[in-house]
């Protein structure tokens, strides 16, 4: 980078100064984190060639698994994306004002992840060349025409979502002039933050995280009547799509407490994201291990509890046969961690929501591996009980592929665009106190006025 | 939002205003597309004569039955082989080229091997049999004018294809069933 | 409209497997290399499936040759999200391999695990290919396939009654495994025609279908064992 | 809002999208036209114009002879199914006969015959046309006369019942010599009838009109003589309940015979006999024997005066004696009640026909043992009757003319065989092995292998390596290189049985006489000649006494000419369908015959057209299918027993002992070895169809394995599915290990005849004791003791 574009760094104010730094400077850690992820990532697009152009035998899928790391890593990541927009979203419309800086850096996880998560389904297929009989012969019976819908949706709406809060922003690139101007330019859109153009945009948003909340449920929802509208063991449950729902923001809430964790480390962000961030986050994920917790229970306690020999054998298989380990771990990361790390003020820092963060997003991934393995090794069929599944190097290679490529995404972008809002930011510190004292006022019978 | 639909339509007419931009996409989509169906299509069917089948059904009145032998009762009708030829091209017939080529293959009893000129995919179950022999569907219906061609086309006159098949099958009243067709 | 259905008399089978051989010569199912098999790739529409019970030597065997149900209300076809898979005016529920995108949402959805997956493309060695069987397509890789009542007999059949000028006839129509069944165990036919036995079998006090409580309708029905 | 569309850089990044966009509408033009098809679709009927042909034939490739149907479209044989019209299978079919097109197209099949050019064995060969395999053989085989031996040729020969068998004994004969050895599955069947009935030959289960169907060991689902039959028996009046015969089998492991049998008994190994005994002892103490058919037809049920006077006891005398349930229990490990149970279904269930498998003949004691089961159908009168034992006649073919005979073959055939037979049986392969391998210049010069691979199906290979490294020239006949025919000079293959003309009488077990024919459902696409027209050829070509002997042009003309004996015989019919097919056997039962054609020729055109020839009556009222003994009696204690061993032994057949020493711990699991109804021969690999999905239980894939209790195996530490070697003192070999509840605890079940994928054999008759029966040099194949390894 230029000197030049330094120098024009240095003369914005404070806080633009302090998250455009990471636009114009870049380390060579970060050379070197984005080299190893590229290569990862390069080595899973091999993988990948590798199966296309041999068939999916180059997978360990097999009958009656027929469904194997690519339908987890769906799920799963279609999960995290509910991080960002449902999270902010809800957020924005509850006015909870310590959101600001946290917003962008969860719409950012969303947009990305999503991309990641809604190519899986489709390096799954027999036939990708024929993925356009999708469009072509659709048909609206099928739960994965709905997901198609829901989740091009989604992927529309989050990404305007992230754009037009971005907006303010941009402008203030183009006119710093610190990287590429024609790019911002264009994006930019010609904004100029005029009191009009503000007041529009605010409304937009605001329109907008009303509207994104019910199409971020519906895909979640969606996803977990994939699996709920068949007749297998344990898929086949009413419950699915809430359960599938709660996970997602939950794991989504555990994906930006590790970005934030990162950002704040690797751009010293320090004063953005401060204590309370971290605790507010730390009660939400609290309360999510708690209706983890709830859900999960409910789902297995009622499976238990009918007795059907079908699921039972797929229970069994979970609680104490071959997949006992991977639930248990399940059980030890997506509630005991969290729970023991949230449930104490003197943890609820940037070093324990961190491995309460790492320990969901483990946990909530074995989650989804313990509803789509278990399940597919253990038909209804009970003569074909003899599955089996062990991932393929093809498999394990396109997962790495895939984080890394998302976690590559993620920082490439944060090199492109400010990861903390700065105009919100500007505003916190302008409307905000005001804004704040007058709505704590309106919560409050009025005060009497003094007998004169 | 009122100000985003006005700068949208001014962009349009920018565009339009320019139509040589227009041009150079639309150009380049032509080409793409029109390679990827050229590469796709590959370079059409050669045959190793050049038969007349002006000459054999229209002058001569030859049956289309003569050469084709299993059209009424195979899947495929079967093409000539070099007996077949060789009924009537013992001797020099007319004057052309082609027609001594085929007498001196004939003469030399080297094979003589047609290649298949309107295909179908493998996964249609398709007979002649149950279109021509009971059907009673002319040739002309799906091959086009092939009788009347004087040169071996190198594609098909008709492309046949699901919907091709589908009118004929809704026209007629028969089986829309695809595992009637599919196999 | 006739309605083709399968009974199957468990206590007449003696479960040699004649049938799930003449199935695959029928069908053009190719073999997978060992190693494939070890990974449970093997494709067989029809299958006996058996399990011994009981220790030595108190052995029971539970079996019963399981093809594709073609249910009334299949809920593969439900899923599939291209028509890939969907059922017939005549209770076939066909495959069309050349539409299907290899998804496999069909195959979890279906309780009797019938539908089998092309990891890799079928092979075979080079001078196998001669007894490929005409009427039926060799599927792509990356396809689902499955038993189709070798409805290609069928088309034949039609073909060959109306070339005849006459009605179908029972004898006319009979899958690959009801024809090489030594026992005679398998009975396929129409199961709304009187004249057809599987019509009068069905309603054998022994008749049952697998996993009824599910709802799907199969029309392949089993005579349980007698004792 | 300034204007942007100046820049350069934007309207490339249009132009980028909108080709981009492009490009993609013209691969969605290209998808939605179905322009292409890849490759991997490319298998479709292509030119051909689909002509389909169904032609009837019989199926060789086992004992069964089964009918057949092929399906051939454009010249290919696509599918064979079963000939409704047959008799015996009645339009059923095995997997084995169903999987036989892979084996016709097998890519490792030979075309043309193969000379040896490297050492024996090292697999380097040299292709001969027809005629010059000819032509070396007609000379070698001229040389054996003009030095005068001609006895130095021998043929062993696999399972060809009927002309094939017929024209290499006519050829042997012929040419002069006597070393003609079948090796056609030997049972000991017919040594038990010989010796019990006088009558040396196979006998017949009527399995459809018997009440119970009583197997000691024999595998009828499996690789019996003729599954197909029990098949038809066991399922054919499924509707009426009274009819169905019972089928109870007797098995040391829960075999597929057992599993589907409506009973299972087990039994400890070697004890099939001791059970058998204690039904006898239960029917004998309740009286339940067929007391008038034991005193008219039977001899030495009770005890009797010898010719030195003094008094032998009978077999009730014997049975009562050592036959006490509380002691057959004991030693077979079946329950007591079980016993008078079976006794009882024996006695109220009849006709009841105890059937004698291998697993009991193929013991040191073999042949008392086989004796002890029939003597179940001789307590119960089930003899010669409907649902019984019986001894059917072959089919009435012409005779081949005598051979013609000169000085020097009247030499050749006055000349002692190389194998002797055994005190009760036949000259076999185990004997010719012995003595070729037994002296230093071997006594046979040209040896013949017609459908035998002793080396992978005889538990003497050691012997048979020996032996074949002796003879000078050793000829093969079969289409794969197997592993006999690898150690072969000269190979030159058979056509596959789709492809030739032969004859398929079915097997012994088959109550009436069945003559099929196999005809060519396709022309080999690789030319060659079947082996039966080499022969004949063969025989052309030496001219002469052999010439003469032989004299048709080709196998077809041979059988047309062995026809005309069916055509004069004025009984039987070609092939019908149930209904002709009984209507027949009810007039010819008065005493009448429907003739079926007008001439012979007709005949001959419905024969083959059908599929071949049935006679569908027997004659329960023939003395001479009861005994043929020097009394006519059937003897319980037979005399020739007591002329062939004097002393304890032949006093008293019916005892058996089942105290086998066990090489210490060493080898503490007991072999135990059968054959598989997907392959029974084990001279050709398995179809892929069949060696991917050999068995319906246990789940096995491609891999040859041994069955072993779960528990058993928890001990070893082995675990599902670990490869292992399976180890005797006289060999190992590798197999992978399954669990099998339906496996005794100290045994080890060994299907016999599989390969590895890389085509090795895996093969547990080459770690049996080589312990025999002296009366019918059976190998016994259940007293030797292995243990398991890791791999």
């Amino acid at each position: 980078m230029t000197d030049d574009a330094r120098l024009k760094l240095r003369a914005l104010p404070d806080d633009a100064r302090k998250l455009l730094a990471p636009l114009v400077e870049t380390t060579w850690r970060f050379r070197a984190a984005a080299t190893v992820l590229g290569a990862i990532a390069l080595w899973g697009l091999t993988a990948y060639y590798l199966q296309l152009r041999f068939g999916l035998g180059r997978t360990g899928l097999n009958q009656p698994e027929y469904w194997g790391i690519y339908i987890i890593d769906f799920v799963f990541f279609i999960g995290i994306s509910h991080a960002g927009t449902l999270i902010s979203a809800i957020l924005r419309i509850s006015k909870a004002e310590w959101r600001r800086s946290i917003t962008r850096s969860a719409e950012f996880i969303t947009v990305l992840v999503l991309g990641f998560g809604a190519i899986q389904p489709i390096i799954d297929l027999g036939r990708p060349d024929r993925l356009l009989n999708v469009f072509l012969h659709a048909q609206l019976r099928s739960p994965l025409l709905w997901d198609v819908i829901s989740i091009g949706l989604y992927f529309g709406a989050s990404t305007i979502y992230l754009y037009l809060p971005m907006l303010p922003d941009l402008a203030i690139i183009r006119d710093a002039g610190i990287k590429a101007p024609r790019f911002y330019r264009f994006l930019a859109a010609g904004y100029r933050d005029t009191p009009a153009q503000r007041a529009r945009l605010e409304r937009v948003i605001g329109v907008l995280a009303i509207v994104v909340i019910p199409i971020a449920v519906s895909v979640h929802t969606v996803i977990g009547w994939i699996f709920a509208m068949t007749l297998r063991p344990m898929w086949h449950s009413t419950i699915f799509g809430p359960y599938f729902v709660m996970g997602a923001i939950y794991s989504g809430i555990a994906a930006i407490l590790i970005a934030m964790v990162v950002l704040r480390r690797a751009y010293g962000f320090h004063e953005y994201f401060r204590a309370v961030h971290f605790d507010y986050m730390g009660r939400l994920l609290l309360l999510f291990s708690l209706l983890w917790f709830y859900f999960t229970f409910a789902e297995y306690l009622t499976a238990f509890y009918g007795a059907e020999p079908a699921e039972m054998r797929t229970f069994w298989a979970k609680v104490r046969g071959p997949f006992a380990a991977p639930f248990w771990t399940m059980v030890t990361c997506c509630f005991v961690i969290p729970l023991a790390l949230m449930c104490r003020r003197a943890t609820r820092t940037p070093g324990g929501t961190l491995v309460a963060g790492v320990a969901v997003v483990i946990g909530m991934w074995l989650e989804r591996f313990n509803i789509v393995v278990p399940t597919s090794v253990n038909p209804r069929f009970e003569f074909e009980s003899l599955g089996h599944y062990l991932p393929s190097w093809v498999e394990l290679s396109i997962l790495a592929g895939t984080f890394a490529g998302f976690i590559l995404l993620y920082m490439v972008a944060t090199k492109f665009f400010p990861i903390i809002s700065i105009w919100e930011m500007r505003e916190g510190r302008e409307a905000s106190v005001r804004e704040v004292a007058e709505r704590v006022a309106g919560y409050l019978p009025p005060e009497p006025v003094a007998a004169d | 939002m009122g100000m985003r639909v006005a700068w949208l339509r001014r962009r349009v007419a920018q565009v339009r205003a320019r139509p040589g931009e227009f041009g150079i996409v639309a150009a380049a989509l032509l080409v793409v597309s029109g390679a990827i169906v050229a590469v796709a299509q590959g370079p059409g069917v050669a045959q190793p004569i050049a038969f007349n089948h002006r000459k054999h059904t229209q002058d001569l009145q030859l049956d289309c039955e003569l050469c084709h032998s299993y059209v009424r009762t195979g899947a495929h009708p079967g093409l000539p082989s070099l007996e077949t030829c060789a009924m009537c091209h013992q001797a020099t017939q007319g004057t052309t080229r082609e027609a001594a080529r085929v007498t001196e293959l004939v003469a030399q009893g080297r094979p003589l091997t047609f290649e298949k000129l309107f295909r179908l995919p493998p996964h249609v179950f398709y007979t002649h049999r149950r279109h021509v022999g009971i059907g009673r569907l002319e040739c002309r219906n799906c091959h086009g004018n092939i009788a009347l061609t004087t040169r071996p086309p190198a594609r098909p006159l008709v492309k046949i294809r699901m919907g091709f098949c589908l009118d004929c099958h809704r026209r007629s009243g028969q089986t829309r069933d695809c595992i009637a067709c599919h196999r | 409209m006739p309605r083709w259905g399968m009974v199957i008399d468990l206590d007449r089978c003696t479960g040699c497997a004649a049938c799930e051989v003449a199935c695959k010569s029928e069908n053009n199912i190719a073999t997978v290399a060992p190693e494939q098999a070890a990974l449970g790739r093997t494709i067989s529409w029809m299958r006996v499936m058996a399990e011994v019970e009981g220790e030595f030597p108190n052995n029971t065997l539970r079996f019963a040759p399981r093809p594709c149900m073609h249910c009334d209300n299949p809920p593969c076809v439900k899923v599939c999200p291209v028509e890939a898979t969907y059922i017939s005016p005549e209770g076939i529920v066909g495959q069309i391999y050349p539409r299907c995108i290899g998804c496999r949402y069909c195959a979890n959805a279906c309780p009797y695990t019938v539908k089998y997956f092309n990891w890799y493309a079928p092979t075979w060695p080079e001078s196998e290919r001669a007894h490929l069987n005409p009427d039926v397509s060799v599927r792509p890789k990356g396809v689902i396939e499955k038993c189709t009542f070798c409805h290609h007999r069928l088309q034949k059949a039609r073909e060959e009654a109306r070339a005849e000028g006459r009605e179908l006839r029972e004898s006319d129509y009979q899958p690959a495994c009801a024809e090489a069944c030594p026992t005679r165990a398998i009975v396929f036919g129409d199961l709304d025609n009187p004249r057809h036995r599987v019509s009068e079998l069905r309603h054998d006090p022994r008749a049952m279908r697998l996993m009824e409580d599910l709802g799907t309708e199969p029309k392949v029905y089993y005579l349980t064992p007698r004792t | 809002m300034p204007p942007l569309a100046h820049e350069p850089g934007h309207l490339g990044r249009r132009r980028f999208i909108l080709t981009l966009g492009g490009g993609l509408a013209g691969l969605a033009l290209a998808e939605s036209c179905d322009v292409r098809w890849p490759a991997d679709e490319a298998a479709g009927p292509g030119w051909a114009p689909g002509l389909e042909e169904r032609l009837n034939s019989t199926c060789l490739v086992c004992p069964s002879r089964c009918g057949i149907r092929g399906r051939a479209v454009d010249g290919r044989l696509v599918g064979i199914g079963g000939n409704q019209l047959h008799p015996l299978s009645r339009g059923g079919i095995c997997p084995r006969g169903a999987a036989a097109v892979q084996t016709l197209y097998h890519p490792e099949r030979l075309r043309t015959p193969l000379l040896r050019v490297g050492a024996r064995g090292a697999g380097r060969w040299r292709s001969l046309t027809p005629n010059g395999a000819l032509t070396f053989l007609a000379d070698r085989l001229q040389q054996l006369r003009a030095a005068g031996r001609p006895e130095a040729l021998a043929v062993l020969a696999g399972y060809c019942a009927g002309s094939m068998d017929a024209v290499w004994r006519q050829f042997l004969r012929a040419f002069g010599s006597p070393n003609y050895v079948a090796d056609a599955y030997p049972d000991g069947t017919d040594a038990i009838m010989a010796a019990m009935h006088g009558i040396p030959q196979r006998p017949s289960y009527d399995l459809e009109r018997a009440g119970l169907v009583l197997s000691f060991g024999a595998p009828l689902f499996e690789a019996w003589w003729s599954p197909l039959q029990a098949y038809v028996a066991f399922g054919r009046p499924g509707e009426e309940r009274e009819r169905h015969p019972r089928f109870i089998q007797v098995d040391t492991r829960f075999s597929r015979t057992a599993a589907r049998a409506h009973e299972w008994v087990a039994v400890r190994p070697r004890t099939h006999a001791i059970l058998a005994l204690g039904i006898a002892y239960v029917l004998i103490k309740e009286e339940r024997i067929d007391a008038d058919f034991l005193a008219r037809h039977v001899a030495g049920f009770d005890d009797w005066l010898d010719d030195r006077g003094t008094l032998q006891p009978g077999y009730r005398s014997l049975v009562l004696r050592h036959y006490r349930t509380e002691e057959v229990s004991a030693a077979t490990g079946v329950p007591i009640e079980r016993i008078v149970g079976l006794a009882k279904m024996v006695a109220d269930r009849g006709p009841a026909v105890a059937v004698c498998g291998a697993d009991v003949t193929q013991a040191p004691d073999g042949l008392p043992a086989g004796m002890a089961v029939h003597s179940l159908n001789v307590l119960t009168g089930n003899i010669n009757r409907p649902g019984g034992v019986l001894f059917r006649d072959e089919p009435p073919l012409a005779a081949l003319p005598p051979a013609a005979l000169d000085a020097m073959t009247r030499r050749g055939l006055a000349r002692s065989p190389v194998a002797l037979p055994a005190p009760l049986g036949a000259p076999n392969a185990r004997r010719l092995a012995e003595e070729i391998a037994a002296t230093q210049a071997s006594p046979v010069e040209v040896l013949l292998l017609y459908y035998a691979n002793p080396l992978a199906s005889s538990s003497d290979g050691a012997t048979w390596t020996a032996a074949l490294s002796r003879v000078p020239l050793v000829v093969s006949f079969s289409p794969f290189l197997d592993e006999t025919t690898s150690q072969a000079d000269l190979v030159i293959p058979d056509l596959l049985p789709a492809e030739r003309w032969q004859d398929g009488p079915a097997p012994a077990s088959y109550p009436y006489p069945v003559w099929g024919i196999a005809r060519p459902l396709v022309t080999s696409p690789g030319g060659g000649r079947s082996t039966g027209d080499l022969i004949l050829a063969l025989a052309a070509r030496l001219g002469g006494t052999v010439g003469a002997s032989l004299p048709y042009v080709d196998f077809e003309a041979l059988l047309k000419a062995r026809a005309r004996g069916l055509y004069d015989a004025r009984r039987g019919m070609p092939f019908g369908d149930e209904f002709e097919t009984e209507h027949q056997q009810q007039m010819q039962e008065r005493g009448w015959w429907l003739a079926s054609a007008p001439d012979f020729e007709a005949f001959w055109t419905a024969l083959v057209e059908r599929g071949g020839w049935v006679d569908p009556f027997y004659d329960h009222t023939d003395p001479t299918r009861l005994a043929r003994t020097a009394g006519d009696r059937i003897e319980l204690i037979p005399q020739q027993l007591r002329r062939q061993a004097d002393g304890a032994e032949a006093r008293d057949p019916y005892r058996f002992r089942t105290d086998d020493d066990r090489t210490a711990d060493a080898f503490p699991l007991r072999l135990n070895p059968y054959r598989m109804s997907t392959l029974a021969s084990g001279t050709v690999g398995l179809a892929p169809w069949l060696a991917e999905r050999p068995t319906t239980f246990p789940e096995v894939h491609w891999i040859p394995w041994v069955e072993v209790h779960p528990m058993t195996a928890r001990e070893l530490g082995l675990g599902d599915g670990a490869m292992v070697w399976v180890v005797s003192i006289r060999g190992r070999y590798l197999a992978q290990m399954k669990h099998f509840a339906g496996a005794a605890r100290d045994v080890v079940n060994a299907p016999y005849g599989l390969r590895h994928p890389d085509g090795t054999l895996a093969n547990p008759l080459q770690l049996l004791d080589g312990a025999t029966d002296p009366l019918t040099d059976l190998a016994s194949w259940c007293t030797t003791f292995v243990r398991l390894e890791r791999a």
